[in-house]
């Protein structure tokens, strides 16, 4: 700690080269934009339970009085685009590969920094002006972009075909390129560092599975966001320069749907990987067991990664790509839930026979898993495309992606954040407040949620401002407005969540070095770890799941604990006094 | 622990970030084919394009794949004075290649062929933007590397940078091979 | 293996090659020159440039000499970046 | 779908019977993963004097429950194939069809019949008021879409129907509708502010009434 006493304050928590102060500032930026992206979805579903009807205190503030205090119709879309954007590109993305990634990275690896720390203050200082394009863009008068996270070409091409697709549309294509590079730049230096920097014996199949799915995570990024990068460049010429790439008559509209889908289907994969490596990580833990499959947990993620660079057609059945190509996407697409169900069952035998400690993370943790189940099974419906053609950019294209997103990463973010949050800060979130948390959030989610599959069977399609126009859709209100209370209180308990975050990090009981009894390498060291995580890299012995194991009496054994007799690690010579067993 | 010897993490990150541009390029030159293949209109380049001067220039930059591999092979040999001048050799002919590529465009400007009035004209200047400004940018860190052999920051033990500077630009290189290919023969 | 790559024994001809891509790239003209049928023509040059390509990585980036982990990273994109250009062209023009 | 919306055309019967099918085979898979992990939950939950089983995994259970799942996927996979062909490449002969065409622009439908000769895009055309749409039962109707700005999706849940009407690429879709009524139609591509009120009506009814109404609005212009 004396060395970072001697950094200025600036050095020290604005333009840290620390993997750890990079981690925190995507986490509490993250956090902010989370905040934005609810806020956003609050008012869509405010929309949809009453639509056109004036806001008490918010109508008024934010519609002001020329709209009558009333959601101006032109806003609906933006809402539905920013809710999209912010939440998938500033509050998932960062937060899971961001924050997570860049905290745990190094200390799970053993190593003392990323592999390029200066790279690494640049991925957050890139985030930096995208953040303020983005937020810049509700300041603009046309309003910000509103042609859909997706901004499918035209709408987004043409200056004059929604308000949003102004100046908006151009903040927002600007912003996303930052992102990108961001991303990209991340990725290549988590990569390294997996591949370079891993602690003597500490093999490849010896990483915890939180690694391991950040690792592959990158790998994505670093093939796929380039071509969204390429994709958004084009579509900057087409909106500034005129070109016509994406225009009808010369230019191809459908190719910005095929590049942007490359990217974006593996981006899915880029949004849920990392929340099933901390599900695998807390799921072991307070199941006191070796996770169950660990090798077919790898190969799972590796078959997902590889796949779903050939899926993403399936966004596209009924988009005027040629049926044939359907087929072939579809087929894939069936294949790729295969991966996805060997990761359900082998939590599930994580669970068989172990010895439950029902605490906060592993409450999300198991949330994960049970909406991960509906997330992914509901997909089935829409991968079938004879179905999808009824179920495309229906609601229950927004219930199956809120599963596996909300469901699946939030309650990954959830497990993850009040897991390591003793590591981050030396301290513990309460565990009563996680569990109230947990309990409301859970109920109230599935409460919004599930009923999008029944709006999505009745055909009332998403971002629609006002269904009950539609006599079909007319019965359908009663159902919103269930979900819209079901939002305000999950909104709420997301306050919960916030001051459990805020007072633990102040007063939340001091952790010490392994609060949760676990055996991977951050739990070696100091909580929060020194500057350059471990006074002395540790050596590893053995894998990272070895709970329970007949080797000691402890019902853990850390990674970097040698015992007498057992395997040593490849080319390391055994210590010649074995350290004390326990902690 | 470094499990791969002789690999360092410098040039192990290198290859991942050009297996990232192999990909933007490929969403560019994906725009390209497909423009072009359903395009009712596109004319016929070898009487749009000057492709003997495009020629003339692919052989160049070709030249400087090899000022810029004999630069590497000298600092391995440790001959520095060598490696500067290869290095400045290859500064020296990309900055042609750019200022023949820069002709050119000035030339169909000036034939009416703009970015907004035909796709040929979008993906021509695109892709050939693009790929411009890379060896633009590979110049750039040419006259740094240049920079820093003066400064003696390279040795026969330790040229890592020299090495990283080499693998962009023949990447370059190799971008343009396709380019040239698919935009003025094809 | 790669900590070789920098000694004598495994430095390739540069020169050679560079003759080698400058033929090719006469041939390539050559071809683009005669009046050959179109399918043909577009087939031999894309050969030739991958031919091309295939040189300057093996030789001058020295892909050659390096170990398993560098090559599978220059790989990789070779097989994606053919599945992002050739979709849409199945979906567009093939399939029309 | 799933009962709550009629299937009132031909292709709509295979589409539910899939829907069904999966609904049925994900609803085993749900009910077995959730009430197995309850189970585990209560079964398992923590005891201070027990040890968890010390476990790493078993090889023939990986390849059960990565087969059995594949067989099932690449099967279902498999059984949709006729039907997405009858849905979307197998398109029934225009000779025998009524063929339509359709264009949207922000934010209405225009549907364009063949007049007296029966070939579209001939000078007696018959243009159909804004956001009208009348079928015929009984008989295959192939709508050519067309977009004149951006996306827009035909989408006719009755009708278990949805194309994307794309600016620049006409395509088509067919379908055969088997009763009579009055239905709606949406756009289900989000194509600007007024994207939620881009309302189709659509009116399908026997031949003879089809064509009594045809004669009735050409007549009107």
């Amino acid at each position: 700690m004396t060395e970072t006493a001697e950094l200025s304050f600036v050095r020290r928590y604005v333009f840290s080269t620390d993997h750890k102060v990079i981690g925190k500032q995507f986490l509490f930026t993250a956090m902010g934009f989370f905040t934005i992206g609810g806020l956003l979805a609050i008012l869509m579903r405010t929309q949809l339970a009453w639509p056109w009807q004036e806001i008490p205190i918010i109508g008024p503030l934010l519609y002001g009085e020329a709209s009558g205090n009333i959601l101006p119709p032109e806003s609906y879309p933006a809402l539905v685009t920013m809710h999209g954007t912010i939440m998938i590109f500033f509050f998932i993305i960062p937060i899971l590969s961001g924050a997570l990634g860049n905290f745990l990275i190094p200390l799970m690896t053993g190593a003392r920094d990323m592999a390029f720390p200066r790279l690494n203050l640049a991925s957050y200082w890139l985030m930096v002006p995208a953040f303020l394009l983005v937020l810049s863009s509700f300041l603009v008068t046309t309003g910000p972009a509103s042609a859909g996270w997706t901004s499918y070409a035209p709408l987004s091409i043409l200056q004059d075909a929604a308000p949003g697709s102004a100046m908006g549309q151009t903040l927002w294509v600007l912003s996303l390129m930052l992102v990108g590079t961001s991303s990209l730049v991340g990725a290549i230096n988590y990569i390294t560092t997996i591949v370079m920097l891993r602690a003597p014996g500490l093999d490849m199949f010896r990483l915890p599975m939180t690694i391991w799915a950040l690792f592959i995570t990158a790998i994505l990024v670093t093939f796929a966001t380039p071509v969204l990068t390429g994709a958004l460049i084009l579509m900057f010429f087409d909106r500034s320069l005129g070109t016509l790439f994406f225009a009808a008559g010369e230019g191809q509209v459908i190719l910005w749907q095929h590049l942007f889908w490359f990217y974006s289907h593996p981006a899915v994969y880029i949004m849920i990987l990392p929340a099933m490596g901390v599900a695998s990580d807390v799921i072991s833990t307070f199941s006191r067991k070796p996770l169950f499959g660990y090798k077919p947990m790898v190969y799972s993620i590796w078959a997902i990664a590889g796949l779903g660079f050939i899926v993403w057609g399936h966004h596209m059945f009924v988009s005027g790509m040629n049926p044939l190509l359907g087929i072939t996407f579809m087929t894939s697409t069936m294949l790729i839930a295969i991966p996805s169900a060997v990761k359900t069952f082998n939590w599930l035998g994580t669970l068989w026979r172990g010895n439950l400690q029902m605490q906060a993370p592993m409450l999300n943790a198991l949330a994960f898993v049970s909406t991960f189940v509906i997330g992914g099974l509901s997909g089935i419906f829409s991968a079938a495309t004879p179905v999808d053609i009824f179920l495309h950019d229906t609601y229950w294209i927004v219930g199956h992606i809120h599963y596996v997103l909300f469901g699946g990463s939030l309650f990954g973010v959830f497990a993850g954040v009040q897991y390591w949050f003793p590591k981050m800060f030396g301290r513990m979130m309460s565990n009563t407040a996680g569990i109230y948390h947990f309990v409301i959030t859970f109920v109230t989610f599935n409460m919004i949620f599930l009923p999008m599959f029944y709006l999505g069977a009745f055909g009332m399609p998403r971002r629609i401002a006002d269904p009950y126009q539609y006599e079909m859709f007319s019965g359908l209100q009663g159902t919103n407005q269930f979900m819209t209370y079901a939002l305000f209180v999950l909104a709420a308990a997301q306050l919960i969540f916030a001051f459990n975050f805020f007072y633990s990090l102040f007063r939340g009981k001091v952790a010490g070095k392994n609060p949760w009894k676990a055996n991977t390498l951050e739990w070696t060291t100091d909580s929060p770890p020194p500057l350059e995580n471990f006074e002395e890299i540790p050596t590893v012995y053995r894998g990272p799941y070895e709970y329970s194991s007949p080797l000691v009496a402890a019902d853990y054994l850390p990674q970097d604990q040698y015992v007498d007799g057992t395997e040593s690690p490849r080319g390391m010579p055994a210590p010649a006094v074995s350290p004390a067993a326990g902690d | 622990m470094n499990p791969m010897p002789g690999v360092g993490t410098m040039k192990f990150a290198m290859w991942l970030f050009l297996a990232s541009e192999a990909l933007f390029f490929a969403a560019l030159i994906s725009a390209y084919v497909l423009l072009r293949l359903t395009s009712p209109s596109w004319p016929d380049v070898s009487e749009l394009l000057n492709v003997p001067l495009v020629a003339l220039n692919t052989s160049l930059l070709l030249i400087s794949s090899v000022t810029m591999v004999y630069g590497f092979a000298s600092i391995e040999d440790g001959k520095q004075s060598r490696l500067r001048l290869y290095l400045i050799a290859t500064a020296v002919i990309g900055t042609v290649f750019v200022s023949i590529q820069a002709v050119e465009w000035a030339q169909l400007i000036g034939e009416g062929v703009t970015a907004s009035n035909s796709v040929f004209g979008s993906t021509f200047y695109v892709l050939t933007g693009f790929h411009g400004l890379h060896v633009l940018i590979g110049i750039l860190f040419l006259v740094l590397t240049i920079f820093r052999s003066y400064r003696g920051r390279y040795s026969q033990a330790e040229h890592g940078g020299v090495e990283l500077m080499g693998l962009y630009w023949h990447f370059v290189d190799i971008v343009w091979i396709f380019l040239f290919t698919i935009i003025y023969l094809i | 293996m790669s900590e070789h790559s920098a000694t004598e024994n495994h430095r390739p001809n540069y020169l050679l090659i560079f003759g080698a891509l400058f033929v090719l790239t006469l041939i390539e003209i050559g071809i683009a020159l005669t009046g050959i049928a179109a399918s043909a023509q577009v087939v031999i040059l894309l050969a030739l440039a991958f031919t091309k390509a295939l040189l300057v990585a093996l030789y001058y980036m020295h892909l050659k000499f390096e170990g398993p982990i560098i090559r599978i990273i220059a790989a990789v994109p070779v097989l994606l970046v053919l599945i992002v250009i050739l979709i849409p062209i199945f979906d567009v023009w093939i399939f029309g | 779908m799933g009962g709550l919306v009629p299937g009132l055309s031909t292709i709509a019967g295979p589409i539910d019977q899939i829907f069904m099918v999966v609904l049925v085979l994900t609803g085993i898979a749900f009910v077995l993963v959730e009430g197995t992990l309850i189970y585990f939950l209560i079964r398992y939950r923590h005891q201070e004097d027990r040890k968890a089983t010390f476990i790493h995994g078993n090889r023939r259970v990986e390849i059960l429950w990565t087969v059995i799942p594949g067989l099932m996927l690449f099967g279902l996979a498999v059984f949709q194939y006729d039907t997405w062909i009858a849905a979307k490449i197998d398109f029934p002969p225009e000779s025998a069809s009524e063929v339509i065409s359709v264009s949207a622009n922000q934010f209405e439908w225009n549907a364009t019949y063949a007049g007296a000769d029966g070939e579209l895009g001939t000078t007696d055309d018959i243009e159909a008021p804004i956001n009208i749409l009348h079928f015929p039962i009984g008989k295959p109707v192939i709508v050519k879409l067309e977009s004149t700005d951006v996306l827009h999706s035909f989408f006719i849940p009755v009708l278990r129907v949805k194309q994307d009407a794309v600016p620049g690429r006409p395509s088509e879709v067919w379908f055969e509708a088997i009763a009579e009524g009055e239905y709606e139609l949406a756009c289900a591509e989000l194509c600007g502010l007024g994207h939620y009120r881009m309302r189709g009506f659509v009116t399908l009814e026997t031949e003879e009434k089809f064509d009594a109404w045809l004669e009735e609005i050409a007549a009107r212009r």
